[in-house]
């Protein structure tokens, strides 16, 4: 992999976008930053994983182009990133979507969204 | 069947003659000590007049059988014990039965009738009687170690636990004796010896006035002759047993009387010289010098 | 063969089809959910059958029609079917113990519960690492889902922390995938193992982090805050799934990507178990909610799982075995546990004393319990046992040292909780309700864990030579239980006998010797029963358990068959004692101390059998390496059990607050347990030497000396009746000990003898005392006295009992000590001699103590109309005494058969015999002599005392010379209380609670440290996300030599 | 210490049900003592010969006489070798030495240990106050006349009698039990409602057994 290559930048920024989201999580109180610091990871690794596996000069892996019929596997990137990708979004959502349900309850029950001060249960 | 006739003849004959002994004993002890005191003091027969009077009591109580046995228990301890030791050396006579048992059982055996006659004398209900018997026991404890310790270094010097064997080793010459072959032993032994003779400075177990004479507070009448009998017969027995142990036994019965008078005249002399000991401090008096010099006799005659 | 497909196709269907279902269709919903769980297990089951009975091989799925790494591949192999078929099972049970709650949530949580358990079944059956991230992220949001449902803020807020934990750890778990995607180029499990050898860089490091996160995903100590918080409030049905299911699950996952990992890692991995089992039953410790007390439980033991799989080099082929026996017994218990909580609603476990009103569900705790600890017949008795020993034979004594100490932490807690279930007082409580669709999944569980026991000692190859049937007798009077107690005592009794009289041909050496106070004793002492009423429940199971146990270990003829004895007792022995009244706390300190001592052994043993090509006892007598360690570790076991100094705190209570005829159950025969086990252990291995040379068995001569010394003398302290038999029963066992390690004819003759006397006197008086106690209903001495008007009888016992322990002749008592002293002349151990016959100058003091307090001085008002012992109580007494003085009298009808024995194993110094008459190197006995010349001379003197004393006036209590006074009351009067005052303080220094307080301190001491480490848990979910982060960091850095 | 613990009541035993526990009753012999034959002849001699030489003393030292007792045992008077012997409890002593004027409080005591001794049983009256109340004939608190309570077998006069009477009054004892006429227990006990009728008269808080076994 190159310098400055375009899946070299893209994989250093999944890096940094993955790191601000860890960051986020571990130093934000409020739980919607929190949930926002997970999105910030998930999107992280989607950028790492499609940056892992694009090729250089190669083509999006859909066949309804008319170059791609035939020599398929010389022509595009790696399906397989492309296909992980994209349940990985799906899940990350589900993962979201719950976050911010289980958000909302405990903004319910105790009108604030600090996790500090849901400690009820320790030791 | 006939040789069971004539040792239990002979048995009774020790028994009379050490019975005879040892109430003369105690009388002249008595006198003896009255003696030092400036006193006549009793007649030296004052011993049968009382145990004649207290046989002929005409009223007696009992607080139950334990209380009631009591005393026979003391008192077969007491025979028991003079039966099981050979009392003269070489004597067939008055060996008795000795052959049933050895050292071992002889200082087990003398146990029976203490526990015996406590007891008796815990069912009388009087509480004077139990706490003297616990001081009595608690005495009993500590005194013992260092008798067997020395028990023990005699067994090892002799390589027996055979009194007659015992007694055999010593015969010869006066240098013979345990006393001067293995005097740690010895002294550590007859310094148990004290507690064991219950005179002062051990004789808190009686304490008279404090508590009523101990656990026999409620005896009387026969049942404190039963008593006033054993008396006599088992500190002559405890003064065989020590003589034969480590002053060479004896071959007639004039040696008998010197060496167990002298014997005893040691108990008498300490006692009239010391005050008494309370419980707490005879334990913990028999757990420091006696122990020491019990445990030297035990590492001298095994290591050197 | 249903293809397993149809697991997915059919819990995918059901969930999708239950969407339709409307809000009054929920009753259907569940039945629909029910039957497709039901039928994903029985798919599930027909397969391990088909390749447990049938031999049947290994099955791929290929999705899509494609092989890999084209499409996902499922496989469907022996340990798969064995997994699914547990998630399975756990789902369709905790379905049915859901059906109330999940029919309130409607359609919508049984989507979700089939979604989890979908997951967990595909997790476990795919090959492709995607798709396991697929599947573990769907099963996690379903958890997460399934704990929402229930509206409370606690469960919220731990749900939450549970999403984040996991978010986290997918999130690795993808980035790790992800880069082994790109050092490869599959995402096929199959390919990766064939992959992994080649050192390609940086692959190293995504494995570890898809690794890390399924460590991660067993919640290793410390970073399973979030965890713990779930376990604690999640409904317990959901906490259920998540241990028994989730869990399992994951250690699947680990299991199948073990491969992976370098032997490094694994040593890494290892070290993270044990950590996590230690550490989190360490913090178990201090825990009162039960729910969390489960969860520190359920992740210990995964702790322990994960262990077994770092280790799995050591342990080789035997490591499916250990993990599977343990993980199985994990399975059924903590499911167990976690839905009988659910049922009982406590959120202390103190208030689990509420338990005692359902007995079933009482029973199926203490299974569950045992079952967790891994006591036998449950599996993962088996499981631990070939685990220390494989560890062993590696010499890996680290781990087993660390093992054993986690697993005696979990018992602390894990006994405690029972023992309040057991014995706190529940009056107050009102009863909980019971369910038959919540009760049924917990009865079904418990009786899987006896057959997966039997199940599994049938495949150990050494435990199927064990004999089942002793326990097996045991365990059928649970199932006669309602019978009345004279039925079972009767029944009990011929049970014994006939067992007895089975195996008496059979028996020979010492296992006669010990086989008869084992079974005769235990038969007599059995007698005493019939003085009970009614039916006294859960009574005779324990009792035959515990001799069941007895039995055993004469017959055992392997360690592990003497090993699972050893413990089948001590589990009889423990809810015999419990049942006393106020025993639990020392019923507790039994199981410790029992506990400690059965690992110490099991060290011993696992230790022996190094290098050995089977576990016959005789290996012990050629043992390859450490024998000294082998020798003091199976000798401090079996002191535990006789009580050495030291080790005796356990004993005064547990005998004392025991029932009447338990305390000479447990105090003359139990005992005896260890004896045996010294006896044995002497036998085979002789002395072995410290350093060259000093020889253990000399010092536990003189620890023998002690104990005798210190039994006694802290008996002759007592104010409590039994606990003065208990301490006095210390102080025999370290005579016994004593004897035995004189390692002579006599000394052995001594002590082997003394152990029949000791059954003997010590029964007679502990049944004495016991139906004094029963009357009077104190156990204070100075609370009785005078007793001897109204219970002669009684009386008559424990004057022959005091006479033979004191060791008085013409008894039998005697006799002991009377070969006892040749024994020291002969080995020369003057000294110790000299100790031991001060404790038996003391054992007057406190025999004397017995006797006058309770029979003698002055009888209470309140006693004035007690009736004498109960008849059955008496009865076996008077046989015993029977026994007592024919042996006194015939003294070598005892001593020769022993010494008969003793011989072949010391030819020399022996008693020569003459009729009745002994003779030994030093001295020589006759007791018939004795014994006929001490009663001739008594009934003289008593004839002629009765002569000179007729008509003696009778008299009352108060009738004494009281200084001219008369008593006012019996109490004032009867001097007992502290009856010696003075020797206490001459010497009561000696006996100061030091041991106790020692004890005391390292128990306060794992409190205080368990208390300390849970404050890392301080409850805020963001903390718990910094200790997995760290414990990334911590763990790379230690695996890639960071450190 | 009153009188509450010889009253009746009611204990509950260890089962629950009540006891009725009557002390006087439950606690105490109170047999009436009986008249003893003696023995015929030269055995009853010979046992009062015994009797006389073995005399066991039991000292009851209340009153200002108990002083003149002490000097008994020491070298000076040494009473030692007429057979005289101190004993601390009444079971076993057979002479009972009463010191001196015995106040209402006291007498209760004195019988008491008077009736733990066994027959045969001396009674030495010391000083002139067992006589007749001597200087304090007229008090509200003493007695007058010991042998209106119990038989005495000596009255030793003065006030008080110095050692030297002592020793005379217990050879004159000697004398008396050698004769055969120290029957002072078959007295009481053929006598025994008289005495217990005087007893009680002048013991109003009469709190015991009427015999003292």
């Amino acid at each position: 992999m190159q310098l400055f290559s375009i899946e070299y930048i893209s994989l250093v920024v999944g890096f940094l976008i993955l790191l601000i989201g860890i960051w986020g999580i571990l130093t934000r109180k409020n739980i919607l930053k929190m949930v926002i610091g997970f999105s910030l990871f998930d999107t992280g690794t989607h950028i790492i994983i499609v940056a892992l596996g694009y090729v250089r000069n190669k083509t999006a892996p859909i066949l309804d182009q008319a170059n791609l019929q035939t020599n398929t596997a010389q022509k595009i990137v790696d399906p397989v990133p492309q296909a992980l990708v994209l349940t990985a979004i799906v899940i990350g959502l589900g993962v979201t979507a719950l976050m911010l349900v289980y958000a909302m309850k405990l903004h319910n029950e105790k009108k604030t969204l600090n996790i500090e001060k849901y400690n009820d249960l320790k030791w | 069947m006939g040789t069971i006739v004539t040792k239990i003849l002979y048995a009774l004959l020790t028994l009379f003659i050490v019975t005879n002994y040892g109430l003369i004993l105690s009388g002249v002890v008595r006198k003896i000590g009255a003696r030092v005191g400036r006193r006549h003091g009793i007649r030296f027969y004052q011993p049968y007049i009382d145990l004649i009077k207290n046989y002929t009591f005409r009223t007696r109580i009992t607080h139950g059988i334990m209380y009631y046995i009591g005393p026979v228990f003391r008192l077969t301890g007491g025979i028991g014990l003079l039966l099981f030791l050979p009392v003269i050396y070489g004597s067939p006579v008055f060996d008795n039965f000795s052959f049933a048992g050895d050292l071992t059982f002889v200082l087990y055996f003398q146990f029976f009738g203490v526990l015996g006659m406590a007891l008796g004398a815990g069912e009388s209900g009087h509480p004077y009687s139990a706490l003297g018997v616990s001081r009595g026991l608690a005495q009993t404890t500590a005194m013992e170690l260092p008798l067997t310790l020395g028990v023990l270094a005699l067994a090892v010097q002799y390589h027996t636990l055979n009194i007659h064997e015992i007694v055999a080793a010593q015969q010869g010459s006066i240098l013979h004796w345990t006393l001067f072959t293995n005097p740690l032993a010895a002294i550590a032994m007859m310094l148990s010896f004290l507690a064991m003779m219950g005179r002062s400075p051990f004789d808190v177990v009686l304490a008279p006035q404090e508590i009523p004479i101990g656990p026999p507070t409620e005896y009387h009448s026969a049942l404190l002759g039963v008593l006033q009998l054993n008396r006599a017969i088992f500190p002559a027995a405890k003064l065989i047993l020590f003589m034969n142990l480590l002053f060479g036994g004896a071959t007639n019965w004039g040696e008998l009387v010197i060496k167990t008078f002298f014997i005893y005249m040691w108990s008498v002399f300490v006692g009239i010289a010391y005050p008494r000991f309370r419980v707490d401090q005879s334990v913990r008096w028999y757990f420091g010098i006696p122990l020491l010099i019990g445990v030297a006799a035990i590492l001298v005659v095994k290591y050197f | 063969m249903v293809a397993p497909i149809y697991i997915i196709a059919t819990l995918l269907g059901v969930a999708f089809a239950l969407g339709l279902f409307g809000k009054k269709m929920n009753s259907m919903a569940g039945l629909l959910s029910v039957v497709a769980l039901g039928f994903a297990s029985f798919i599930s089951l027909e397969w391990l059958a088909g390749f447990w009975l049938y031999d049947r091989a290994a099955e791929y799925i290929y999705t899509a029609g494609f092989k890999p790494p084209f499409s996902i591949n499922l496989l469907m192999g022996k340990d798969e079917a064995l997994f699914t078929s547990l998630i399975n099972i756990a789902g369709f049970f905790g379905t049915v113990y859901l059906w109330d709650k999940l029919k309130k949530i409607g359609s919508n949580g049984y989507v979700t519960l089939m979604g989890m358990i979908l997951g967990l079944n595909v997790i476990i059956m795919t090959r492709d690492l995607f798709n396991l991230f697929v599947f573990l992220e769907i099963s996690s949001i379903a958890t997460a889902g399934l704990i929402i449902f229930s509206q409370n803020l606690k469960t919220i807020a731990a749900g939450f922390k549970y999403m984040l934990a996991t978010g986290i750890i997918s999130g690795i778990l993808l980035l790790g995938i992800i880069f082994m995607y790109y050092f490869t180029g599959t995402l096929n499990i199959d390919d990766f193992l064939a992959v992994h050898s080649l050192a390609v860089k940086g692959f190293g490091v995504a494995v570890f982090f898809v690794l890390i996160s399924i460590v991660l995903e067993l919640k290793p100590f410390p970073a399973n805050g979030w965890g713990l918080d779930v376990y604690e409030s999640a409904d317990s049905g959901i906490a259920a799934m998540i241990s028994a299911g989730t869990a399992t699950a994951s250690f699947f996952v680990m299991y199948k990507l073990l491969p992976l990992g370098t032997p490094q890692f694994h040593m890494v991995l290892a070290g993270i178990g044990l950590a996590t089992f230690i550490g989190s039953n360490l913090m178990g410790l201090k825990q009162t909610n039960p729910n969390r007390l489960l969860g520190y439980s359920s992740i210990g033991q995964v702790g322990l799982l994960v262990t077994i799989l770092g280790l799995s080099e050591f342990l080789g082929e035997r490591t499916t075995f250990i993990a599977y026996s343990i993980l199985i017994s994990h399975f059924l218990a903590k499911a167990g546990l976690f839905w009988i909580s659910g049922i009982v609603k406590r959120s202390e476990i103190k208030e689990w004393a509420v338990l005692r009103n359902n007995r079933l569900l009482l029973i199926l705790f203490g299974v569950f319990i045992f079952t967790l600890i891994g006591f036998p017949p449950f599996p993962s008795f088996f499981g631990k046992w070939d685990l220390v020993l494989n560890m062993a034979s590696n010499n890996q004594y680290f781990w087993i040292v660390g093992i054993l100490i986690g697993s005696l932490l979990e018992g602390v807690y894990l006994f405690r909780w029972l023992g309040y279930a057991l014995k706190l007082d529940n009056a107050e409580m009102p009863a909980f309700e019971v369910k038959w669709n919540k009760v049924l999944p917990i009865a079904v569980f418990g009786a899987a864990t006896f057959v997966v026991g039997y199940f599994v000692s049938s495949i150990h190859p050494y435990a199927k030579i064990i004999n089942y049937i002793p326990l097996a007798v045991a365990l059928a009077f649970v199932l006669i239980d309602f019978l009345p107690v004279y039925v079972k005592n009767t029944l009990a009794i011929l049970a014994m006998a006939y067992y007895y009289y089975y195996l008496y041909p059979t028996l020979s050496s010492f296992g006669a010797v010990f086989g008869a106070i084992f079974m005769v004793g235990g038969i007599v002492t059995l007698i005493a029963g019939y003085a009970f009423k009614g039916q006294r429940r859960g009574f005779y199971p324990f009792a035959l358990m515990m001799f069941a146990g007895l039995i055993g270990l004469i017959e055992a003829k392997t360690t592990l068959g003497f090993f699972y004895a050893w413990e089948v007792m001590t589990v009889g022995s423990y809810f015999l004692i419990i049942r006393g009244k106020k025993s639990m706390p020392h019923a507790l300190s039994y199981m410790l101390f029992s506990m400690g001592g059965a690992y110490l052994m099991l060290a011993g043993f696992a230790i022996a059998s190094v290098g050995q090509f089977n576990l016959d006892m005789s290996t012990l007598s050629h043992v390859l390496v450490h024998p000294t360690w082998v020798f003091i570790l199976l000798a401090v076991g079996f002191l535990t059990k006789t009580a050495s100094l030291g080790l005796h705190i356990w004993l005064p209570g547990a005998h004392a607050e025991a029932e009447t005829d338990v305390s000479p159950m447990v105090s003359a025969i139990l005992l005896k347990a260890g004896v045996f086990g010294l006896v044995t252990l002497f036998l085979a291995m002789g002395d072995q030497l410290i350093g060259g040379d000093v020889s253990v068995i000399y010092l536990l001569g003189w620890l023998g000396a002690i104990t005798a010394v210190m039994g006694n003398l802290m008996a002759a302290f007592q104010e409590d009746a039994k606990r003065l038999l208990a301490y006095s029963s210390v102080g025999v066992l370290g005579y016994i000990l004593f004897g035995l390690s004189l390692m002579s004819h006599l000394g052995w003759l001594s002590a082997v003898s003394i152990s029949v006397t000791h059954f003997m006197f010590k029964s007679l008086l502990f049944l004495a005392i016991g139906g004094v106690v029963w009357r009077v209903k104190t156990k204070e001495m100075y609370r009785m006295g005078g007793l001897i008007k109204r219970m002669p009888f009684s009386f008559f016992s424990v004057l022959i009992g005091i006479i033979v322990l004191a060791g008085l002749p013409p008894l039998s008592g005697f006799s002991g000590k009377w070969i006892f002293y040749n024994a020291v002349m002969a080995k020369e151990w003057y000294l110790q001699g000299a100790l031991i016959f001060f404790s038996g100058m003391i054992a007057f003091l406190y025999t004397f103590r017995l006797i006058h307090s309770v029979f003698l001085g002055q009888l209470k008002d309140e006693h004035r109309e007690v009736k004498e012992a109960p008849f059955w109580i008496l009865v076996p007494q008077y046989m015993i005494i029977g026994v007592l003085l024919y042996f006194s009298a015939i003294p070598n009808s005892l001593l020769k058969p022993i010494g008969k024995i003793i011989s072949p194993y010391f030819p020399t110094g022996g008693l020569e015999w003459t009729g009745q008459h002994a003779v030994s190197t030093y001295g020589y006995w006759n007791g018939l002599v004795i014994f006929y010349i001490v009663i001739a001379i008594f009934v003289t003197v008593l004839v002629w005392l009765i002569i000179n004393n007729r008509k003696a006036q009778k008299v009352k209590q108060f009738n004494i010379v009281f200084a001219a006074e008369r008593p006012f009351k019996p109490e004032t009067s009867h001097y007992a209380y502290n009856f010696y005052a003075h020797y206490r303080k001459a010497i009561g220094i000696l006996v100061e609670p030091k041991i106790t307080g020692w004890w005391e301190g390292v128990a306060e001491w794992a409190h205080a440290m368990g208390d300390k480490f849970r404050k890392i848990y301080n409850g805020n979910g963001q903390s718990y996300l910094i200790h997995i982060m760290a414990f990334i960091v911590i763990i790379y850095l230690i695996s890639f030599g960071g450190f | 210490m009153g009188k509450e613990y010889i009253e009746k009541r009611t204990v509950i035993s260890p089962e629950g049900n009540p006891i009725e526990v009557d002390p006087l009753k439950d606690y105490f012999c109170d047999a009436a003592p009986k008249s003893c034959k003696s023995a015929s002849g030269i055995i009853e001699k010979f046992a009062n010969w015994a009797r006389s030489e073995s005399l066991w003393v039991l000292g009851f030292g209340t009153g200002c006489g108990a002083i003149e007792m002490r000097p008994l045992m020491t070298p000076r008077f040494d009473a030692y070798r007429f057979g005289i012997q101190w004993r601390p409890t009444p079971r076993q002593a057979s002479v009972f030495v009463i010191s001196g004027y015995l106040s209402v409080k006291t007498l209760k005591r004195v019988v008491r240990s008077y009736e733990q001794m066994q027959n045969p049983k001396f009674v030495v009256a010391l000083g002139s106050c067992t006589i007749n109340g001597g200087m304090y004939w007229d008090s509200y608190n003493t007695i007058n006349r010991l042998d209106h309570y119990m038989p005495v077998d000596v009255y030793i006069a003065g006030c008080m009698p110095r050692p030297e009477a002592l020793l005379a009054g217990f050879d004159k004892l000697k004398h008396i039990i050698r004769e055969g006429r120290g029957e002072g227990a078959n007295k009481y006990a053929e006598n025994f409602d008289w005495y217990k009728g005087n007893q009680k008269k002048i013991i109003k808080d009469w709190d015991m057994p009427d015999y003292n076994w």
